[in-house]
């Protein structure tokens, strides 16, 4: 898919609950085609202890307002000064990049999409695009606590939502592997949230057979597989993240699950 | 619009600009930002004798205007290069160089020479100054007598034009080009990447797998550039001029300095179109002091 | 509150953190700013045998993350030093370092033995790593044989702590180390500038007179960072970690690497109450993750 | 004098003509003493390439309003940082830095102050510290063209103003040391401007036995007399332009005039 370095122009930065903010950026331009799964590498203008770009996952492109959004986790200083620009200023992202999930290959599929924390981030553009086949995508959501849980209404615009929190100040108690949805059966998983919550979910998927993705994130310089810097282990030696990822089918990798 | 033109011994480059090793992949990953045909030069990836997976991550740490990189040479061996990556980029309209790592000299010999057999490949890029490796590497980069040993050896088996990649991680950098010049090589290049090192203060652990790493970036030129001031000074072989290019007034700064060209490395992940800039960019200060060619401020530094 | 106290040799200092030779002046130039009783330790400007002018301005200038500085060791002299600053400085309730400098090993050795009899100095920094003079200074930090024969014979005329000042510009900095320690150093701290250059591109011109001179400052963190625990995995005497300190993490990640005790320099140019705030960082996170005392975390660095 | 170390609200940051701006900075607090010919540090946030402060002349202390002003000509990334702060923006300064210009220890003097480019700057607080000792100073104002010379009106407040021009856009044409003020009889005079500039003013005083401070500027790193990297050469050796100076007798310079 051909990658584009484009100049885009805030036209929303919304502080949500948490630490948390939702950019919007658009351009005069329609904005290049992207899958579920890819993700932008950022220029963070301003920011001395920023050298290198931020990979941003996409969490939606809303094709009538010709928007692309991230959800944004704040960090350290290239997400606090991407928080604070305003409408109208100009952020500089090369996108789209790196593979995107699967579509399932078969109709009537039940799909679980799990996201945990920020990780919930690529799962609204996912779920739009399986909704868009004909998909009813279950959402199954894990975060520490209520203020956590963010964009509710738009993932229900595409299927059902439950969640976990670990202090049961919303939905089931506990992390997402605990909750009573699990006890269905389920064709395919995908899922991307901190990697202790990955590792879970792909335990339960391997232990049931369940066909497994799991979007992955490492320290990046280049984003486009340049310079190897963002390596993980598969079965056939390492991969770059960035450009044979992020996401990976559970198979491939080699966890200990 | 100024001559750009520059030759390194028998290589002649349409402008002076190269992209350095292990970070501009194999150009391909750059071609839907730029037309990489423009570029002077392009070197591809640390190529060995034999496949290496490199080292275990996490690879990468950022630093006060740089990064640290721990990749280690991960590549798939030079015949995996002739066979399936030399027949995709071979006909970009640009010279595609391979940088040429090892671990024995015979490794260098053997990967160098099946290069050498390669139509399109006008020269390499001797790498004796990878500081991510255990075995040979940087340790060649370091002495006089290994560096001399190690190019004596290539040249014999390599009869294109031959660049050795120096380290900065040495006392004296001049003497250890002049043994390489003293060797036999067309050219040498520089700088490799420095040895660094990052904690996660909180973890109470390095940020990197091998816990030092290669330093790159804009925080590094103050040093590249005293170095391709003294290596120039010091040898009648061109110089390549590299290490924290992130513009074409650092570009200039490194041809002022001596260097017959320049590689830009770590601004390659910053702007993917940096190259086209910086060559640009050039251009445009030839033509604003009048100089008819890029030749004509090789050097040039006035030091009274 | 943690126990933040630490022993260089038989020195003990209230704290870890001392500032930097030639970044802090006397002291006395930041008291409007902090109680610099608080601070560790302070050494002094380096201090030579004669009166010394230093070199031609310009003798700074910027970089990515650091500066260059030829300032080239101006300073009045020992004797000058003893008989109006020391009477000035002497009470402060801190440690007085002097960082003692020289071309020759008999200048060093006659400095040294003049500052040995002044009570309220209880420590010299032998400074063999200065890149910004002729003759001399750097020179005897970049072989081993130089280095053990300045400090040998410094030892044999000063009795109390000595610590002896490392040169990054070198290939291998731990084996000059272990030749100090051999030669009798109580103590090494490292790293002094790496020797850089800066161009003005539009002038043609070098930035600093000198051409080259010596970079300080956060990029020069992650190299400091690697000697440092280079260094202290190769010595048994203690170690003092320097080299682009600008906050409390970074001095945490020196002393995690195995640094007894870290040297603010160009931090203070940007905030002068920087080593107050490097204190009290490092008190917070021994609090925080439940450290009684900072030695519980010199070298603790785990590397599995 | 006592040093502080302060952070400051922008009041108020004025684009001027040319290339210039007014930054006005306040204080809860009662702002400190400073002298003219005295200076700041000022430390530069978010700008990837400013590592050290930036010095900046202290152009006025309105004691009234409670605001220290700097005049800034904006020639790099620092100083085009400065610019884009807005009312209410925190600024971090060292003051007051150096020596200052001395006062006349003669009553009826005629004092000339010659000011070229943003060497005006501290020339400002100068003329209204002389005005407040009953003198009536000459202001010489030189500069390129009619739109790099600032602040005119405040100039007129403490003294007669004259101009020169390159361009004869304003006031008579050429360097300051071509104007027909000259002819007439100075007891002191004082200078602050472009090397080139104050030279020939220091050579016109020289000539004719005036007594003469000039404002050097140099690269600084620390701003206290501390790094000892902004010396320049004296009678008595090197000195430092920011603890010895900024301000400088010529007699006491190694000036070739
Ligand atoms: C493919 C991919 C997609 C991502 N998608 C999103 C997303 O949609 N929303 C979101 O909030 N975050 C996302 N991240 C993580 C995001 O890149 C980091 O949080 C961000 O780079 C931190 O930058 P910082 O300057 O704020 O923090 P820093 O000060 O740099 O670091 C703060 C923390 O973030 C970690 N971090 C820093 N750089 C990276 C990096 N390049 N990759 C991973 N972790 C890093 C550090 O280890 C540290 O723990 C994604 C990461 C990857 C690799
Ligand atoms: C005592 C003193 C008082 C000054 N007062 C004023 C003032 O009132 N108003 C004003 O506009 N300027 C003043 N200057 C100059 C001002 O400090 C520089 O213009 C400013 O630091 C440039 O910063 P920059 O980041 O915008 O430019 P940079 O990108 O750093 O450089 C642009 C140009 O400014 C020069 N410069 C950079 N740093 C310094 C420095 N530390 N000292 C001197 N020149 C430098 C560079 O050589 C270059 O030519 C003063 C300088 C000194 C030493
Ligand atoms: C991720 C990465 C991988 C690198 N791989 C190689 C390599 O394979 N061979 C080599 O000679 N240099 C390698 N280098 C060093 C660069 O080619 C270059 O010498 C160095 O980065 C300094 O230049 P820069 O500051 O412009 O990046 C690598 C650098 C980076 C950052
Ligand atoms: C302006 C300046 C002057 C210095 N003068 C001396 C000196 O006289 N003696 C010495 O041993 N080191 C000197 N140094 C080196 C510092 O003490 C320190 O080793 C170096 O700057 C690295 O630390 P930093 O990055 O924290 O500044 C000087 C450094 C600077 C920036
Ligand atoms: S970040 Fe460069 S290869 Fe993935
Ligand atoms: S800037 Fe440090 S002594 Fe003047």
């Amino acid at each position: 898919m051909r990658k584009y370095l484009l100049d885009l122009t805030v036209s929303g930065n919304e502080k949500l609950s948490g630490n948390y903010i939702l950019m919007k950026l658009t351009s005069e331009e329609r904005l290049p085609d992207m899958l579920p799964g890819q993700f932008a590498e950022v220029r963070v203008d301003n920011s001395p202890s920023t050298f290198l770009r931020r990979p941003i996952s996409i969490h939606f492109v809303d094709r009538d307002a010709n928007e692309l959004w991230f959800l944004i986790q704040l960090v350290g200083d290239g997400t606090r000064k991407l928080a604070e620009l305003k409408k109208g200023d100009i952020v500089n992202v090369m996108v789209p990049l790196g593979n995107s999930f699967t579509m399932p290959s078969l109709e009537q599929q039940e799909l679980l999409l799990v996201g945990g924390g920020v990780g919930i981030a690529p799962m609204l553009m996912l779920g739009a695009a399986l909704r868009n086949l004909g998909y009813y995508p279950t959402f199954l959501i894990g975060a520490r606590t209520k203020k956590d849980l963010l964009q509710l209404d738009a993932f229900e615009n595409y299927g059902k939502v439950y969640m976990t929190t670990e202090d049961a100040s919303c939905g089931e108690k506990g992390f997402v592997t605990n909750h009573s949805i699990l006890t269905q059966k389920f064709d395919k998983i995908y899922t991307c949230g901190p990697t202790p919550m990955m590792k879970a979910v792909a335990a339960y998927a391997a232990k049931n057979n369940i066909d497994c993705e799991v979007s992955l994130e490492n320290k990046m310089a280049c984003g486009v597989g340049a310079c190897l810097c963002c390596v993980t282990d598969t079965t056939e030696g390492h991969k770059c993240v960035c450009s044979d990822g992020p996401v990976f089918n559970i198979k491939d990798l080699k966890w200990q699950i | 619009m100024a001559d750009l033109t520059t030759n390194i011994g028998n290589l002649v480059m349409k402008n002076p600009v190269m992209t350095a090793s292990g970070t501009f992949g194999y150009g391909e990953e750059f071609s839907d930002f730029i037309d990489i045909s423009r570029i002077g030069g392009i070197i591809v990836k640390g190529t060995t004798i034999k496949h290496r997976e490199g080292n275990p991550y996490p690879r990468m740490a950022e630093t006060p205007s740089g990064m640290l990189n721990a990749v280690g040479l991960q590549n798939k061996g030079v015949d995996y290069f002739i066979d399936h990556i030399y027949p995709r980029i071979k006909d970009t309209d640009t010279n595609i160089l391979v940088n040429v790592s090892g671990s024995t000299v015979e490794d260098y010999v053997a990967t160098a020479e099946k290069v050498g057999e390669l139509d399109k490949i006008p020269a390499i890029e001797l790498n004796i100054s990878c500081p991510n490796v255990k075995e040979g590497g940087m340790a060649f980069g370091t002495s006089c007598e290994s560096a001399a040993k190690v190019v004596s050896a290539v040249r014999k088996a390599y009869k294109k034009t031959l660049i050795v990649k120096l380290s900065p991680n040495v006392t004296n950098i001049a003497e250890i080009a002049m043994a390489v010049e003293g060797a036999g090589a067309d050219s040498v290049s520089l700088i490799n990447t420095i040895m660094g090192m990052a904690i996660d203060a909180e973890k109470r652990k390095p940020l990197l797998s091998t816990i030092t790493g290669g330093l790159s970036g804009a925080c590094v030129k103050p040093i590249a550039l005293r170095m391709v001031w003294q290596v120039s000074n010091a040898v009648k072989i061109p110089v390549v001029g590299l290490g924290g290019i992130m513009n074409a007034t650092d570009a200039i700064e490194f041809l002022l300095a001596g260097a017959s060209a320049v590689e830009i490395g770590t601004a390659n992940f910053i702007d993917p179109t940096v190259t086209i800039k910086v060559i640009d960019g050039i251009n445009a200060y030839l033509d604003k002091h009048g100089f008819k060619s890029v030749k004509d401020i090789i050097g040039q530094l006035e030091t009274k």
